[in-house]
């Protein structure tokens, strides 16, 4: 079982709960432009994928992708002024909220595309193999984005040419207004990635110690070139597709009975128990993470909009 | 336009919507596909309650296939159905295009007439709302250049719903382009359809041509109030059929034309209208013909470096009073 | 087991192999235009599932699709002046070997898009279901199809309808000039199946009746609502990925070691052990078939090119 | 033009294979990534013996997934390899246009920079040879439409070999194609070779400036000797970067432009080229600039109709000559 202090996981988790809650109230506010699909409630796998990886190690993600960005250590003030359109934005105000990247981090950049953060996260697995990196490529994706082509072409590549990919199927049962398991015969993602002859395991995607043990094995298997690996972690959002969806299509108690499962508490229970942390300890760490995402806020605020020339930069190098 | 008292004129939304609740109704064939068009009402609402009006059979909800579903509606439009499948924003089809362009546009004529496509394309473009790169893109100048293809672009309220319906009517492949800039404009809905393929002037003017389409028909028409000089804005309604009898009239009149769009300008539907005018009235035009389109660049997230990249009111009025001055 | 006289699967087998054997050699001799692909080898697929359709039935097909059309009662003389590119071709010479399409015959067209044939062919299928016409939809496609997305994404839409799509892939073992066991860690198309929840079976492709038997029974299950189903048929491909390719590719004994399971002479030895058949008859009607042929071709010779106006004909309808 | 007792010069399919080789030889980060590139040599035998040569950790063979290994080159691309992906025919983009239009031609600029992404699509266009509606589209127009994109048609061999090594070297994505009919041309190889980005003369002449890529570069070099006036024909080599200067300063000096391709012609990249000049040379133009392409119709199998739809040698001269006599 994981040797990662379980504390740090909370840590990570209570950074994404805060940056997501506020984002979100944010939005609403009209004080944040575009599209914004937060990952409350999917917390854990972020942190656990997050913390299993390695520096060096690359990350491909999708619309829903702050959490995974935080967790490999994009830096919050540059995310948040990214989501605020600003200057100081890590892709100075070009990118937004569906575009996070930043490659000094390993991170190949959230997407908008569904299905597009698999071919690429193998073309990183691809380039890992061929220049001996043994660096692994986590490629993150919803359960709908498994009914896309892109998927079944980019599973079996990585399979036939053995890459370090860990796929990552966050299965947070919807996608968009539809559940996603009237979009097919086999809702098991595991079952379905029988046909492709990878290992892949399901895991509680609300206990971020349990992502993170799995994670590390796989990455690990994935190190030794015995890649790809798949993992369906199993989770819920608690937010609407979008920012402002009605949700009219979740059931009522639905959202409720996965609230008892959150994957704060989940964690923070468990630290509790097994003494490895204090309530007060942990109530310190998750007002840390408000105060930097209101730090963040506040500075992001602060911000002048990108200068007129960002408009007509970085289309071609040279 | 409308006061508080009185009821308020239909959104082009609701246009669309009475539009594919009209073509559901009186065709059996008719059948809507695409992702939460169904139960959902679409993501951005403009298929509420057809679902709930006209059933599962009807109305289908689809995985995240556009391979597959867009696909299935050729196949489907082969053998029977007249089906009005949802591609929602038009960057998406990135990952849909072989039934497009490889098929639909090409089986009536490999079958040598044998083989009948009548489905509609539905897809939403448009910059300006933050939707990042991958969801703002303009692309109609694509499938204009695919023999087979007709590509419808309303920009009316009264359009959504008169176009709509003529699309799904016609025997061909249709891709149909709503702006979803456009969606909460109000206007009123129109008697007597004009037919799919004749543009529309939609403000007459005696100085410059401006041909435009979609939604920067209301730039151009704000243009023409605040300009010096006097436009006749001319609305393309669709790029194929061309209506270019009507742009040509009106250019050899005034002599002078402008052409907007708001997608990219280089290697844009503008430059075959361009051409082809500088063609037909070499001798007789005033001044050269120009184009007012976005610049080469993807469409950035900030809002106020997005908007610099479209043409503006300002731009356009500008561009035709010059071209007036010029001669 | 099959009730479907297997005389008459022979007999179209025959014509099958004398139609592609003819066009091979004209193709070589330059009196055919454009790519030809033969199905030499896989006639007992066409054949068998050409016989367990019914009127009405659609077949959406692939570049090696002349066996499937010949099958479903695509005329001969039609299918041989197109592939003369002449006026009196199925597809008036605008189609060619690629293109073959035959509505009249539920036909909907061979296709140069690999993969293209399932989405199309779903569709035929929710035409189908809809109009409550109980009409089977059968698509086409080979082993090297199933690793496109489009496999991916149709199969699933058609489980999830519940279409009345038959799915029918001719494993050959090629692809172009790779072997495409090496493209899957999974060479069992029947396996990669699982993942769509429906029916699959695996039948021995060189044997027409068995493909009967099992086509026939999916396309009853079709019919009942119970689809879709999916027969993958090994079978392999006597000739080269086109006319004219080299097929190194091809191991030394493997090729010959597939013709003593030629279709032909395994229907055949059965026709004369069960005496349902004497050699004599069987090769009277192997000569009717190459006679037929033959006539058709004379006939396409003697044909005109198409108008000039149909190069601009068909591009749109009113 | 070469005797039977000297060597025979190379092929235009001769000098690709030499730029790959060349490329792969110096610089280990790049990769070949296609369909049969390695152990088939390629459909066409592009890519004959560069697996035995480099091994198979540099040339891939791939299943039929092009969306998978388009996207994944793209992937590699922003990681540190420099692939080489063949999509086989230009046609089949219609299955893997994702991670051309939304992914490769916008990350860099999304990412403000910080990816890089130096990647080469190969696919190869051209009708002419009785291959069908869905393998014989020239769609370059399309790629020249999104920015992002370089857009590079070699017409020689010479630039067979120099464009692809130039693409290869470029830090961009580069959309390269190269025209299924010149395959088996033989030409000299050159030296220094022009950079990407500019275009060249081709023949030098008076009278009527003729722009053109690709496989028409042939035809309009042989309507140039046929033809009674003097035609200075400008191969393009590129339409993204687009060499306006060299097409600008030759149509001044000629007063007259006849712009050909094989694509067709409504909507394609010669309305662009069109449309600027008629801007620029309003004033200098002695007649309206023409287009030579092909008509709005799919390619149809039959030769004969095949190549009515093809600018002809004849077509091209006597458009130049009607140019030449109109003023
Ligand atoms: C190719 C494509 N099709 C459709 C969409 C619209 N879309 C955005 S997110 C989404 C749902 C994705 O669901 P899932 O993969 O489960 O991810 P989740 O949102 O649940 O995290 C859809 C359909 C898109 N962005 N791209
Ligand atoms: C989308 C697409 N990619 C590639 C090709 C080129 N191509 C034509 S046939 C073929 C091989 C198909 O193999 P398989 O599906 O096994 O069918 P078979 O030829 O064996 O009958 C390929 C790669 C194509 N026509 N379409
Ligand atoms: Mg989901
Ligand atoms: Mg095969």
């Amino acid at each position: 079982m994981s040797t990662f202090p379980a504390a740090a996981l909370f840590a990570t988790m209570a950074v994404i709960r805060a940056f997501e809650t506020r984002v979100a109230e944010l939005y609403k506010a009209g004080e944040i432009p575009g599209f914004v699909h937060t990952s409350l409630g999917q917390e854990a796998v972020a942190a656990g994928v997050g913390a299993a990886l390695a520096p060096g190690d690359y990350v491909a993600t999708t619309h829903r992708g702050h959490g995974h960005c935080l967790a490999r250590g994009v830096d919050l003030d540059a995310m948040t002024a990214e989501l605020f359109a600003r200057e100081g934005g890590v892709c100075h105000g070009k990118g937004g909220s569906m575009h996070i990247a930043d490659p000094s981090k390993g991170v190949l950049g959230a997407n908008a595309i569904v299905g597009a953060s698999l071919p690429l996260g193998v073309g990183a697995g691809l380039s890992s193999k061929l220049l001996r990196q043994a660096r692994v490529s986590a490629a993150f994706f919803g359960e709908g984005a498994v009914n896309q082509g892109a998927f079944h072409e980019a599973v079996n590549l990585a399979a036939i040419w053995d890459l370090p990919v860990l796929f990552v199927c966050e299965n947070n049962v919807y996608a968009e207004f539809s559940d996603s398991r009237r979009m097919t015969r086999v809702p098991s993602v595991v079952e379905r990635t029988a046909a492709y002859g990878i290992d892949a395991e399901e895991v509680d995607g609300n206990d971020a110690e349990a992502v993170y043990a799995l994670a590390r094995r796989a990455a690990a298997l994935c190190r030794e070139g015995r890649g790809p690996f798949l993992i369906e972690a199993a989770t819920y959002r608690h937010h609407g597709h979008y920012e402002g969806d009605p949700q009219a299509y979740k059931p009522d108690d639905e959202a409720a009975a996965w609230r008892d499962r959150d994957p704060l508490s989940v964690t923070a229970q468990r630290l509790v128990e097994r003494g490895e942390a204090s309530q007060e300890e942990l109530d310190a760490i998750t007002a840390q993470a408000a105060e930097r995402v209101d730090a963040a806020v506040e500075r992001a605020r602060t911000l002048p909009a990108p200068d007129r020339d960002e408009a007509f930069a970085d289309v071609f190098g040279d | 336009m409308s006061s508080a008292t009185e009821v308020k004129p239909p959104r082009y939304i609701d246009a669309l919507g009475e539009g594919m609740a009209t073509a559901l109704e009186e065709d059996e064939r008719v059948v809507l596909i695409g992702i939460d068009v169904g139960a959902g009402g679409g993501i951005f609402r403009v298929t509420k309650g057809l679902l709930e009006r006209f059933g599962p059979d009807r109305v289908l909800d689809t995985p995240i296939s556009e391979m597959g579903f867009v696909g299935a509606a050729v196949g489907a439009a082969m053998t029977g159905l007249r089906p009005i499948v949802e591609i929602m924003f038009m960057d998406f089809v990135g990952v849909c295009l072989d039934p497009i362009l490889n098929q639909a546009a090409k089986l009536r004529y490999m079958s040598a007439g044998a083989l009948e496509i009548p489905v509609v394309f539905r897809m939403q473009t448009g910059a300006g709302r933050s939707a990042g790169a991958q969801h703002s893109q303009s692309l109609e100048a694509w499938f204009a250049h695919v023999p087979g293809l007709k590509v419808v672009m309303p920009a009316t309220v009264t359009d959504a719903r008169d176009l709509l319906l003529a699309s799904v009517r016609d025997p061909n492949p249709v891709v149909f382009v709503e702006n979803r800039r456009l969606y909460s404009m109000r206007g009123e809905l129109g008697e007597d359809p004009l037919p799919l393929g004749k543009a529309r002037v939609a403000r007459a003017g005696d100085d410059v041509t401006v041909v435009t389409w979609g939604q920067m028909l209301r730039a151009c028409l704000a243009a023409a109030d605040e300009c010096e000089v006097s436009l006749e804005v001319i609305d393309l309604r669709s790029l194929v059929p061309l209506d270019m009898e009507t742009v040509i009239e009106s250019a050899r009149r005034t002599g002078r034309l402008l052409v907007v769009h708001e997608a990219v300008q280089d290697f844009g539907a503008g430059a075959e209208i361009a051409a082809r005018v500088a063609d037909e009235l070499f001798d007789e035009l005033r001044t050269p013909v120009r184009r007012l389109g976005a610049p080469p660049v993807p469409f950035p997230f900030n809002p106020e470096l997005e908007s610099t990249l479209l043409p503006s009111t300002n731009a356009i009025a500008s561009a035709a009073q010059a071209l007036e001055k010029e001669g």
